[in-house]
Formats: C-alpha cells, structure tokens, sequence
C-alpha cells in the first residue's frame, strides 16, 4: 500500500461515518437532523482534505475550502428558519479532536509553503464553525 | 387520471425503462476505461491556448457559444422568477421584528463573511488555472452575503444589499460576455473566438478571452442568484397577502421546540406593527375573502 | 483505493437520493437535499471532477434547500386554515 | 464495479421520477426534480472517468500525465447552476399556483379544474 492510498484510506473514515448520519437526518427528529447536517459538512471537509492529499492534487483543496466556509453558513440559515440550534457535544468534540488529527499530518506531509497555509486556513474555519454552531446556548436568534 | 392508474402507468413504463437501461449499461465501454477522442482533443486545444484548466477552456472557449446559451436560460429563469414574485396590488409589506442573534453566532457570521466573500471571488478569479470559475464562485459568494442575514437579519442584509445594483449587474454580466463575443468579430475573427494573446500557462492572465468571460459569468451568476434569493426571502418574510393572518397560523408551523430557545426571548412575532391590521383600508373584504377561501377549501376536502 | 472510494460515496449518494423522495415533508426534504448535495460533490471529486464538485457543493448544498425552506415557510404561514394541504400526514387517500 | 456507477444513476432517475408521480406536494414534487437531475450528471461523469486518471487541470500536475474526460465535466458543470435556477423558476411558480388556487396538491389542483 503506497502513501496516497494510506491517505485514501483515512479519506474512507469520515466517508463511512457519512452513513449513520444520514439515517440520522433522514429519520431523526428536528434536533438531530440539525446536529446532522452539521456534522456533514465536518466530515465531507476532511474527507477533502484527505483525499486531496490521497490523489495528490492540492488544488483539491479548495473544494475543502468552500465546505469550510458554506457548512457552517448552511447550518446557521437552516437554525435560523427551523428557530432551533442544539448544542451537540459530539459535533464539538469531532471538530476539536478530528480536526487537528487530519490537519496537522497533512501539514507535516505537505511541507511549509502556501499549501500549508490554505490547510491550516481550512482548518481553522472548520473547527470556527462547528465550535460555534455546536456549542451551549448557542442560538441562531428567531426568524425575521 | 386517478392516483392508483397513474402509479400504474409509472410502474409499467419503469420496468421498461429499468430493463433497457440496464441493457444498455452492460453496452455501454466499462466504467474508467475506453478511450475520448473529444476529451483527448479538448486538451490538447485547450494547452495550445495555455489554459491550465481544461473545464474553463471547454466552456468559455471551445464551447463558448454553447455557454452563451446556458447563461440565457439562466437570465431568463432568473427574469421569471422575479416577474412570478413580484409584489403585487393587493399585497402589503410588513417590518419583520428584528432578530435577537446570539452574540457568538454574531461576531462570527461577521468575521466570516469578509472571508467567505474572498473566497468567492477566490474561485472566480482563478477559474482558468485551478479548479472553479464563474458559475461556481458565483454561487459561493451569493450565499457568502446572507451571511449577514444570519448576522442579524433580514433588514440588516437589505440596507446594505441595492437590489437594483444586483439586476442591473445580471444584465451587465449577460451583455459583457455578449460584447466580448462581437469585439473578437470586430477584431476580423469568428464570434467568441479567442483572439487576445494567450500568457503563460497557468497565470492568472492566461487563456487570452478565458478570464473575461469567466469574469461575466460570475458576475451575471452571483447577482442572478442574489437577486432570486432576495425575492423569496421578500416573499416569506416581508410581503403579505390579504387574509394571511398570522395569529391563526399554523402552530405546527415547522416543527419546532420552543423551548430551547432562551429565555426572555421574544417569539418572533409575526403580527405587523401598526399599519395594516384589517380594520384599515382594504382590510375588511381582505379578511371576509379569506373567509370564503377557507369555506371554499373546505368544501373542496 | 479509488475505487473503494467510490463505491461508497455512489451507496450514499443512491441512499441520499431515495430518502430525499421518500421524505415527504418538504423541510425534512430539504435537509436530505443538502446531504445529497455534499455527498454527490464528495463523489465527484473522487471522480476527479472538483470543478463540478465545486458547482455542487455551492448549489446542492445551500441554495436549493434554502430556496426549498423559504418556499414552505411563504406557503405554510396560510395554512392554519386548510387543514393538512401541506401536511404529509393528512394525505393518504 | 464495471457497471455500478450506471446502474446507481439509473437508480436516482427512477426513484426521483416515482417521487414526481406519486408526489402530493407540489415542493416536494420540484424537490424529486432535483435528484432526477443529479442522475444525469452521475452518468455523465461516469462515462467521462478514466481509471488512474487525473482532473484535467494543469496548474498543479504534469500537462502530459492522464487525464479524465473534460467535455463531460464541463457540461455538468454548467447544468448544476442552470438547473438550480429553473428549480427557482419553479418554486415561484408554485408559490403563484399557491396564490390563486390555495393549495400545493396538484390532485387538488386537477380538480379545481373540472
């Protein structure tokens, strides 16, 4: 097994927990499809990033880029129009410990440059967004 | 046609799709193998122009008159709807309540939509060297600007968003790419050709007409979108039509458990300040149509 | 590995599209439509393809299903007054 | 695997289509239109791979390594923006039909007109 396929490999992580949050959303209550749709984007992003690394493309990146930015969007609209934003410990601490997990190896295996910046970049929105979509009393205000 | 025999005729004509199709799947060259004899030439034409990325030479090179015709239908989707969802006689405006947002989910809707705006332009700027262009980043930097109704809310994202700016940006972004198809005819070649000097490969002025194009594309696709996102958030939360009558409306509304919202805070109230209550003007046929609509509905269930 | 890849993202991507159709509240519809929408750009870029994944992710993701919500919500604030028109549930015939 | 990504897209046709026939929503019915179109670049992007191919974007990779299909892309690319457009298009015209005729059902809608 060479390198980019151990990335790929690692890319099948969060591709396969994709899974169960879908059952999640498709059948959960309001709650938990929120929590959900939220954690997607989480997992998609690093999905990204470690593919993008797996096929040995770092103009993939941006694809990660855009999730990291539209994600945690997405999730504030939808709480805005569903006047609901649980706290969900599972969304924080994936994004707190899933996040520097992937983001730090890729920084290792990229070397310093402007790659690594864009990394870093993407990682520090993704856990921006999740922490602050995810945390206590968060709230994404009444609809208007 | 009733719903038992249409589900029937959906069935019967499924199964022969479903049969044809998958003789023709087994048909078709295996999946990631056979060889392109367009995608081969597509390349090679779109390295002879010193466009890095062969998407953006396909559609605002090779296929540039083809792209003119999906930015019609675009435009003119855009154009419908907004004809579909204008505001009309006998409807009023209504201030929504300003939102009460989370300070946190305030600081950082703010911090992001600079961001997440450069973002955009990121993608549309660097359509003809890495992945993205003018209908993506379009796209990513509508959504970026209602960042800031999630900020505060939807007043907030009208002050500071001139719709007509966005209409007439549609029509420019439309017209430029239109403009750029004559300019290479005035130069003495074809509609659209590609008639400015190529760059180097894989720099930001490469591709000689890619990056103009590109550039009308995203303009006319990020003010399009805007533009449509505007009039449905017009219509669910300020236009409101006769007898639409909040008080009795749907408790069930979207599923919702009040009481995770924090205390002390308002529901939102829905019920317009002020003007418009059905004493005023119009208000009593509006409230006694509504009346009939409901007979009406009921009857028919 | 690819391949491995890709089989999974094409089972979620069949999975998310079956239960976006059997989701008959369009709200829940229109959250399904956003995972559609970011496992279709997830298995397109396994498909080498980031520029359509791009197109997706932007599209799938966020505007359709906003477009969705904003719809319900215009078509919902009438509806204490017919009963279950837009209620899934009240409908078998 | 050598036909699985036709028959997945096969698949979302057919359940978006049967989720258009069976629809009693007129929004969930434009909803089921969107998955029937992602079918179409499902398979587009199929037959366009190539296996150990590349995107066909040069900037970061060698212009003589392999590369997938590039005409594909590019028609997909642009139908997913157009598409969401008319999906706009639609719920507009759904939010009319909702004006004039009270309702979302299009049985309701058929019977409505005689």
């Amino acid at each position: 097994m060479s390198t980019s396929d151990g990335w790929l490999a690692a890319a099948l992580v969060p591709l396969l927990a994709l899974g169960p949050v879908l059952w999640r959303i498709a059948h959960g209550p309001a709650k938990d499809r929120l929590v959900g749709q939220n954690l997607v984007s989480l997992l998609a992003g690093l999905a990204l990033l470690l593919a993008a690394q797996g096929f040995g493309r770092p103009s993939y990146t941006d694809v990660a880029l855009v999730v990291s930015v539209l994600g945690p969007t997405g999730t504030l609209i939808y709480a805005r129009f569903l006047d609901v934003l649980p706290d969900s410990r599972l969304v924080k601490w994936t994004a707190l410990i899933g996040v520097p997990a992937t983001v730090l190896p890729l920084c290792v295996a990229t070397g310093p440059g402007r790659a690594m910046a864009k990394l870093l970049l993407v990682g520090a929105l993704l856990i921006a967004g999740s922490v602050v979509t995810s945390a206590r009393g968060g709230d994404g205000g009444t609809t208007a | 046609m009733s719903f038992r025999f249409r589900l029937w005729v959906f069935l019967v004509g499924a199964a022969g799709f479903a049969v044809l199709f998958a003789v023709a799947c087994f048909g078709l060259p295996a999946f990631g193998s056979g060889h392109h004899p367009y995608g081969v030439r597509a390349v090679r034409a779109s390295l002879n122009h010193h466009t890095a990325n062969v998407i953006a030479s396909v559609n605002f090179d090779l296929r540039a008159f083809d792209t003119l015709g999906e930015e019609t239908i675009l435009f003119a989707a855009v154009l419908g709807a907004v004809v579909l969802l204008r505001q009309t006689q006998d409807e009023r405006r209504k201030t929504p309540e300003p939102a009460v947002v989370h300070p946190r989910v305030r600081r950082f809707a703010l911090l992001t939509l600079p961001l997440a705006l450069l973002v955009g332009l990121y993608v549309i700027a660097h359509g003809q060297i890495s992945p993205g262009g003018g209908f993506q980043g379009g796209v990513v930097t509508a959504t970026a600007l209602h960042l800031l109704y999630v900020a505060s809310d939807y007043r907030a994202l009208e002050r500071v968003r001139p719709l007509t700016v966005y209409e007439i940006g549609e029509a420019a972004g439309e017209a430029a790419y239109v403009v750029t198809g004559f300019a290479a005819v005035l130069a003495g070649s074809a509609f659209l050709a590609n008639v400015l000097p190529f760059g180097t490969l894989a720099t930001l002025s490469s591709g000689g007409t890619v990056p103009l194009l590109n550039a009308a594309i995203g303009l006319e696709v990020a003010s399009g979108v805007v533009v449509l996102l505007a009039r449905f958030l017009d219509q669910a939360v300020e236009i409101e039509e006769p007898g639409e009558d909040e008080e009795s409306g749907d408790p069930r509304e979207i599923e919702k458990p009040r009481e995770s919202q924090g205390p002390g805070k308002p529901r939102e109230s829905e019920e317009p300040r002020g003007c418009g209550r059905p004493k005023e003007s119009e208000g009593p046929e509006a409230s006694g149509a509504s009346r009939d609509d409901d007979n009406r509905d009921d009857k028919r269930e | 590995m690819t391949d491995v890849l890709i089989v999974v993202a094409l089972l979620l991507v069949a999975g998310a599209a079956t239960a976006a159709v059997l989701n008959r509240d369009p709200v829940r519809q229109a959250l399904v439509l956003s995972f559609l929408g970011l496992a279709l750009a997830l298995l397109f870029t396994f498909l080498q393809a980031p520029d359509v994944a791009l197109s997706q992710l932007a599209v799938g993701s966020a505007v359709t299903p906003l477009m969705i919500l904003l719809t319900v919500r215009k078509v919902r604030r009438r509806s204490g007054n017919d009963h279950g028109a837009d209620e899934p549930a009240g409908r078998e015939r | 695997m050598t036909v699985l990504p036709y028959l997945v897209a096969g698949w979302i046709f057919l359940i978006g289509v049967y989720g258009l026939v069976t629809s009693r929503n007129l929004i969930h019915a434009v909803g089921c239109l969107a998955v029937t179109q992602s079918s179409t670049y499902v398979l587009l992007l199929a037959v366009g791979y190539r296996n150990g191919g590349t995107a066909p974007v040069f900037s970061d990779a060698p212009t003589d390594s392999r590369v997938v299909d590039p005409v594909v892309q590019a028609l997909a690319l642009t139908d997913i923006v157009v598409g969401a457009t008319v999906t706009a298009l639609l719920l507009a015209l759904v939010l009319q039909l909702r004006k004039r005729h009270g309702t979302v059902d299009p049985d309701a809608l058929s019977e409505l007109k005689g």
